[in-house]
């Protein structure tokens, strides 16, 4: 599978309500080492309930600025929650469903990294 | 506030376009062809008084010649509506080629075939004749259309 | 004494690069029209140039991305494609232009058709990038161009009234006979002459052929803040030029022989050569500059090897689609197209495409993952946000203002 | 909304930090952009067991991807160019690998036009003076 045929996917729960739109995927760096690089493991999907459009990020991270772009792009994606993969039931084309019960989280970042 | 200007003045515009008509063809080509034949007066001027090189003054005449030539087109390909139309666009064209012969004769000149002193007069009834033109197509303009 | 002397050659290549053939010629058309009537237009695309700049310079130093990068990883590839697609027109067009202009100058220097001089020009362009060193490029170009300052001392040798220019650089408006449609399609011209894409695209790759580092980000302030400003006053002087000796003789500037027109008149034989050779070194470095810069933006958005700071072989598609770049100039302009109509169109769809290429950097800037803490201040936003709806006016309002006023004629 | 679970390593969001980001070799040469990754340990219309290991980003695609993420459609999977994922040692701003860029098949347009094209004109294998 690639990463985009999960990207622009619907979310829906386990009655079939869409409950958002797939707008990206969490990774964690975190898995067996490796040769050079620990292993990168898929640890959620984000939800977007009310947007499609492009996301810069202002949701997840502390960024303010510019004031007018942070302040829409935050309204547009108002409500986004991470799902734990393990809370994941099946990917079809186009439709991600989750399972009974998943719980919404928090779907900020941990705070900086930064390296060039 | 500028953005608002901005919008507002391509709202305007839009409204506007589409008001064109033969007179107004044949007003934006004189002042085409008075650009053109100053420049040319301005080349020549400079020439006489040494503070330019040849090969300025050639290119600019040539410059306004091509101005002239595609002037004359834009007037010969005209359509008259009315009379005045007729006459002002006839006498455009023979203004244009006054023009026309005087830039080069000041080309003709810089190679070395006659005086550009006289080109320089040729230049200025050239210029005066065109405005004479602009004159009349101003005042028939403003009788007919209110103004532009 | 060395640090002193770099940063002196920064400013004034800056201020040498500034002014280019869309420069000249808008400048001059507008002054012939609208005397100094425009000249705030000049103001706000300088003070526009420099926030973007300034921007750009900034990330493309401390994260080490240039614009085009950034430009592709915050659009996506779609809406970087459609950039991508707009701005490399605009830039192919005005590497036609100066190439163009290149020959236009060679033209007034020796009164050949410029039709010849078209492959001289071209070919000195490539060689140039093929073999010359950034550094050198830059400098050379940057330091020729500032014997513009001509157009300076000739307004001053003109001695104008400078009541009157004052009274029409601060009273702006139409004149009685020029439409407000005509009027507003030129000071988008002018917007777009002074804020072109590429200077940026150009001005960020440089950074990081030259390997920029925080440390060098004082110097690059100096440059904008200082070169940039002195620019604008070049293409305000190149205006006030033509407003003075042109405007009143009601010649409408449609070539560059009528732009050398009034520094002859002020200053004679001396002073046109310095406008000539000033001419020549702008359209030359600016089509570098450009050349470069349709470079830049392919290689950067697909993520292909670039730079001269690498041996040809190693950038390949890079140095390739730089050749492809400057035969298609060449194959343009042999139709026999004018050059001046060229950058007339060219300053225009540059600034439709300004909102795309501005705001991923205005985004960037911002961004702590990038920029650590030398992300953008309160103030500099502000400044960049009031400049992204001015952007974004002049990009919406320039199309319609085009085919109403048939590019003002 | 209930709080996240504690991390164990660095995270981060693909589409965020990873795709459309440059894909720089050992030397700091570039080898091209991240048009997307693939992530093994999921299958399209299979249940997901919540007993099996999470799935990983197995490598980064490139090349007719990036055509398929702008038109649509899905390239076959033999045409993909792909530099696998144990390649990288780091994610920033941009993705580093640990090899020579020359040793990738993502880079043979470049060594072809290298080669055929611009190695040819010359000076073209030089520094420019």
């Amino acid at each position: 599978m690639i990463l985009t045929d999960l990207l622009g996917s619907d979310a829906v729960d386990a009655d079939g309500t869409r409950l958002g739109c797939v707008v990206d995927v969490r990774l964690e760096i975190a898995g067996a080492p490796g040769q050079l690089l620990a292993a990168t493991i898929v640890t959620g999907i984000l939800v977007s309930p009310r947007s499609r459009s492009s996301t810069w990020g202002y949701e997840r991270r502390g960024a303010q600025g510019p004031f007018l772009i942070a302040r829409l792009q935050r309204w547009l994606h108002r409500g986004m929650f991470l799902v734990t993969w393990e809370d994941v039931a099946r990917a079809d084309e186009g439709v991600v469903r989750l399972r009974e019960g998943c719980a919404h989280l928090d779907p900020r970042l941990p705070e900086g990294h930064r390296s060039r | 506030m500028r953005a608002a200007a901005f919008a507002s003045a391509a709202l305007l515009a839009i409204a506007i376009s589409g008001c064109s008509s033969a007179g107004s063809g044949i007003e934006d080509a004189v002042a085409q062809g008075i650009a053109a034949v100053e420049t040319a007066s301005l080349a020549v001027e400079q020439e006489l008084a040494d503070r330019t090189f040849s090969t300025v003054t050639v290119t600019a005449l040539g410059d306004a010649r091509r101005e002239l030539v595609d002037a004359t087109t834009t007037v010969s390909e005209t359509d008259a509506t009315n009379d005045a139309d007729a006459t002002l666009r006839t006498e455009a064209l023979s203004a244009l080629a006054l023009g026309v012969d005087a830039v080069n004769d000041a080309r003709d000149a810089m190679a070395g075939l006659g005086s550009l002193d006289a080109a320089e007069l040729l230049l200025e009834e050239a210029s005066a004749a065109l405005e004479a033109v602009e004159t009349q197509s101003g005042t028939s303009a403003t009788a007919d259309r209110g103004g532009r | 004494m060395k640090r002193i002397f770099g940063v002196a050659l920064g400013v004034l290549t800056a201020i040498g690069g500034f002014v280019d053939i869309g420069d000249l010629v808008t400048n001059a058309v507008v002054g012939s029209r609208f005397g100094l009537g425009l000249a705030w237009v000049v103001l706000v695309g300088v003070v526009g140039i420099c926030v973007y700049a300034q921007m750009s310079g900034r990330v493309a130093a401390v994260s080490g991305r240039a614009t085009f990068e950034i430009i592709r990883e915050r659009l996506g590839p779609r809406a970087g494609l459609a950039n991508l697609a707009a701005s490399f027109l605009i830039n192919l067009l005005t590497v036609t232009a100066e190439i163009g202009g290149v020959a236009l100058a060679l033209q007034l220097a020796t009164s050949v058709d410029p039709r010849l001089w078209v492959p001289v020009a071209a070919f000195a362009v490539w060689i140039v990038i093929w073999r010359v060193r950034f550094e050198l490029l830059e400098n050379v170009t940057g330091l020729l161009g500032l014997t513009l300052i001509v157009f300076a001392v000739a307004l001053f040798l003109l001695s104008p009234d400078w009541g009157s220019l004052a009274g029409q650089a601060l009273q702006p408006g139409a004149p009685a006979d020029e439409a407000a449609t005509t009027y507003w399609f030129f000071a988008i011209a002018l917007f777009g002459a002074a804020m072109t894409p590429y200077e940026v695209f150009f001005f960020s790759s440089g950074a990081i052929e030259e390997r920029w580092t925080e440390d060098d980000l004082a110097k690059s302030r100096l440059n904008v803040f200082v070169g940039f400003p002195l620019g604008g006053i070049l293409s305000i002087a190149i205006a006030g030029c033509a407003a003075v000796v042109l405007l009143p003789a009601s010649i409408d500037v449609t070539s560059l022989s009528q732009v050398v027109l009034p520094v002859a008149e002020a200053g004679g034989k001396v002073a046109l050569s310095f406008a000539i050779v000033g001419i020549l070194a702008a359209t030359f470095g600016a089509a570098l500059e450009t050349t470069l810069s349709s470079g830049y933006t392919l290689a950067q958005y697909f993520g292909w090897s670039w730079g001269k700071f690498r041996r040809p072989a190693k950038a390949a598609r890079f140095h390739l689609a730089m050749i492809i770049c400057v035969l298609v100039a060449v194959a343009i302009l042999s139709t026999g197209v004018d050059p001046i109509v060229i950058t007339e169109y060219s300053v225009v769809f540059s600034a439709v495409a300004l909102p795309l290429t501005y705001l991923p950097i205005l985004i960037i800037a911002n961004d702590r993952e990038y920029m650590g803490d030398q992300v953008n201040g309160r103030g500099m936003n502000f400044i960049g946000s009031v400049y992204l709806v001015i952007i974004i006016a002049a990009a919406v309002a320039a199309i319609p203002l085009l085919i109403v006023t048939g590019a003002g004629a | 909304m209930n709080p996240r679970p504690q991390p164990l390593g660095r995270v981060l969001d693909a589409h965020l930090h990873i795709l459309d980001r440059q894909v720089l070799d050992r030397d700091g040469v570039p080898v091209t952009t991240a048009d997307d990754l693939e992530l093994e340990g999921i299958e399209m219309g299979v249940p997901i067991d919540p007993e099996a290991p999470p799935p990983f980003v197995s490598a980064i695609l490139t090349g007719p991807d990036l055509a398929t993420r702008i038109f649509g459609g899905r390239p076959p999977v033999s045409r993909r160019m792909v530099i696998p994922w144990r390649l990288v040692t780091e994610v920033g701003t941009t993705i580093r690998l640990g090899v020579s860029g020359d040793a990738l098949d993502a880079t043979w347009v470049e060594r072809w036009v290298g080669d055929h094209i611009i190695g040819r004109i010359p000076g073209g294998r030089h520094d420019p003076d």
